[in-house]
């Protein structure tokens, strides 16, 4: 597992691709460590669904305001531009198709873009606002490890987990590569450094259409 | 980024002939006046207009509506005092109307911007207004199904703006304003001011500017 | 005509009925008057569809503030405890039944308790709030002259215009008394000073039940 | 008109067995924790609660939780760091489940407080959370109907409120109190600070006091 992308280089790929202008909303885990990624020469507006436009950075340490935090309860703080607003309003924003993009951590992916992200299989379920953000963002873009922790692939003909939504994922970055969704197949948009396309199909559990030009060069 | 719009033209230059547009405002508080004159200025047609009045006096909407630009208006209130303008392209049957209760229109609007494909209420049900509409017994009362009302644009006025497109609004001329913001796909306020960037209290903003495409700044 | 109430003494028929801490909404024409005739002794709280609570008088002339007007358009002043918000927050208060009261305005009210107030019967119509403050108000109350311009009777077994909602009428204030509804009928609550029962009865399209003991001592 | 209750006992004493709640907070911010605690001090027994989440370490929800008091919760996000005492009593049966998606959560709140009987959302279509669900095909896209959740009381925490119920919040702990307040047959609201009518901006007053019925003050 030496070759592809730290967690940070995932994240920093994703982030590379959000235009300036662009609303987004991160997921819990993976997905924050976008915030760090953050190119400084453009303006992305980061939106908390605990009712936060305008997310910035963690407080110093003893700076904590317990008040200002985001969805996974961490403090953060608040960019110049911010605002807040309740918790129907920030799901009409997500449900009403204002968020650009909605970067969502999972469990699995599906070729047909179907992600499943609420339901580990066993014990409590906590769906949270994943279903809201996987039907309601103009674009939902998936961050996670390309394999689970034995090994097995994640991305997969067909979720074996209850799906979050069906059909919604557009874009999936994984610590190998970047890949699309197009007439329900998986496609490789981008290969990690040091990753081939035999490793990457080897370690999905459906089969891939490359289209990586950029990657191979 | 940057939604501040040079100027009145441009803030509006991609409304064309069929565009949907709700406008804001409740009488005169809260009309976008400068860009309902801007329109009025050109040559455009097939308008549809949603809003609360049809216009009333020689300006704003009603100079939009004697323009000709408009062939259909949903509204809740278009009969008042100085409607003449609406009045008369109505009985020429040059403009249609649509007539919705007040607060459904708000609630259609807000469906709309919220992701909301429908939802059932009681008001207008068993009446003409909502004669060979879809119904629903719910807890032993009729209800009527009613639909989001989205718009190309939006076209409101608010109070102070910055580039972001944050907005707050002054006194009742709030209304309809936050609520149509959210339900045009391109949304244009003229406002009184434009600040900068974090000059307006996070605490106040009471339009985030996700739901803000264009800001001109238009004192009164 | 010159028995019962003038205009002001019928509004303050309806706002001596209204308790301390009440949320009303009067609807334009007649109900307005109700903000004149309010006893000082109490806090009644009036809403405004257009997004007020605690709408107060009109200012001074040459004080008008255009940005704040009520239903009917014309300049009114805010008292302290007001509160500014958007129209689909102002209909959610009064559909969700967060109204203690609203006075219409009507053309015709009929024994069900049905009201029709939005429809002249010819010409173009005007709805604005009326359909929403008609099921939406937890008490509906009616305040209209007794008769129409040519003596024609405004209460009627059935409306002949289109009904603005269907038995939600609670009570209604007339120049001749205060009338309820139950069990189809109108109930004569109170009549107005130097009106008898004959009289009213004559000036009314469908049978009355007295019940108006303080009208009659 | 004074809605100031003189102490947190008498701001929830007409709470009784039975009760539906539903308590605000996202995590610990703007969670109404004197209010459930004073609750979790009686011997109440089976309420729903209905909240984002299921409480986490021992205090405030949680505390409420082990109380016993509550059969059923509905909520969007139970199962998160801390949440070791939903945990246990989840696992022994003592406490009902209904998971929500979190903006259908807040929508169906909203929905009973704005007096809408039931929408269509494409939120949670086709999944297991929708199993067995009223489902409607709008547009092309399947669909679910969603009813109103509305409660007895709903218990939630400002910043500044005054006697008529005007509340304000602090930063992001707004969350589910405006929304919730609109909901509660009965809406307590614990508030840092209760200061004179007119105090509050009306310009800046989040939730109205039309939907407050109670006010008590508890500094932080």
């Amino acid at each position: 597992m030496s070759a592809g992308w730290s967690s940070l280089e995932m994240a920093a790929a994703a982030a590379g691709d959000l235009v300036d202008g662009t609303y987004v909303n991160l997921g819990i885990g993976l997905p924050t460590l976008v915030t760090r990624a953050l190119p400084s020469d453009r303006e992305v507006v980061l939106h908390s669904e605990n009712g936060i436009l305008g997310a910035g950075p963690p407080p110093e340490a003893g700076d904590e305001d317990w008040d200002l935090i985001d969805a996974g309860k961490q403090p953060i703080s608040l960019v110049p531009g911010g605002s807040y607003f309740s918790h129907a309003d920030s799901f009409a924003m997500i449900r009403g198709g204002h968020l650009d993009v909605a970067i969502l951590g999972a469990y699995q992916v599906s070729a047909a873009g179907d992600v499943a992200n609420w339901h580990p299989g066993a014990g409590i379920p906590a769906v949270g606002g994943a279903m809201d953000l996987a039907v309601g963002a103009r674009s939902v873009w998936v961050l996670m490890w390309h394999n689970d922790q034995d090994g097995r692939p994640k991305v997969l003909a067909e979720c074996t987990l209850p799906v979050t939504g069906r059909g919604v994922v557009d874009r999936l970055y994984t610590d190998l590569g970047v890949f699309g969704f197009a007439g329900g197949s998986l496609v490789c948009r981008r290969l990690a450094p040091g990753v081939d396309r035999a490793t990457v199909q080897d370690r999905t559990g459906t089969g891939i259409v490359f289209d990586d030009k950029e990657g191979q060069q | 980024m940057n939604k501040v719009a040079t100027d009145i033209p441009s803030a509006v230059a991609d409304v064309g002939d069929g565009a949907s547009i709700l406008v804001g405002g409740f009488g005169g508080a809260g009309a976008p006046t400068a860009l309902l004159e801007e329109l009025a200025g050109r040559d455009l047609h097939d308008l549809t207009v949603i809003a609360n009045n049809a216009g009333t006096g020689t300006t704003g909407l009603a100079a939009l509506l004697a323009s000709g630009a408009a062939s259909r208006i949903i509204c809740s209130y278009p009969r008042m005092r100085g409607s003449e303008i609406f009045e008369k392209l109505y009985s020429e049957g040059s403009i249609e109307l649509e007539l919705c209760p007040q607060g459904t229109l708000s609630e259609r609007i807000r469906a709309a911007g919220a992701g909301i494909a429908g939802f059932y209420t009681r008001v207008a049900a068993d009446t003409d207004l909502a004669a060979g509409r879809e119904t629903r017994v719910i807890d032993g009362r009729l209800h009527v199904l009613e639909t989001p009302l989205a718009a190309d644009f939006a076209l409101i006025r608010a109070d102070t703006a910055d580039r972001w497109g944050n907005l707050t609004y002054r006194k009742a001329a709030r209304n309809f304003g936050p609520t149509m913001a959210m339900a045009g796909r391109v949304t244009v306020a003229e406002t009184d001011r434009i600040v900068p960037l974090g000059d307006i209290d996070p605490e106040l903003v009471v339009t985030p500017g996700i739901f803000v495409q264009r800001v001109v700044e238009v004192p009164s």
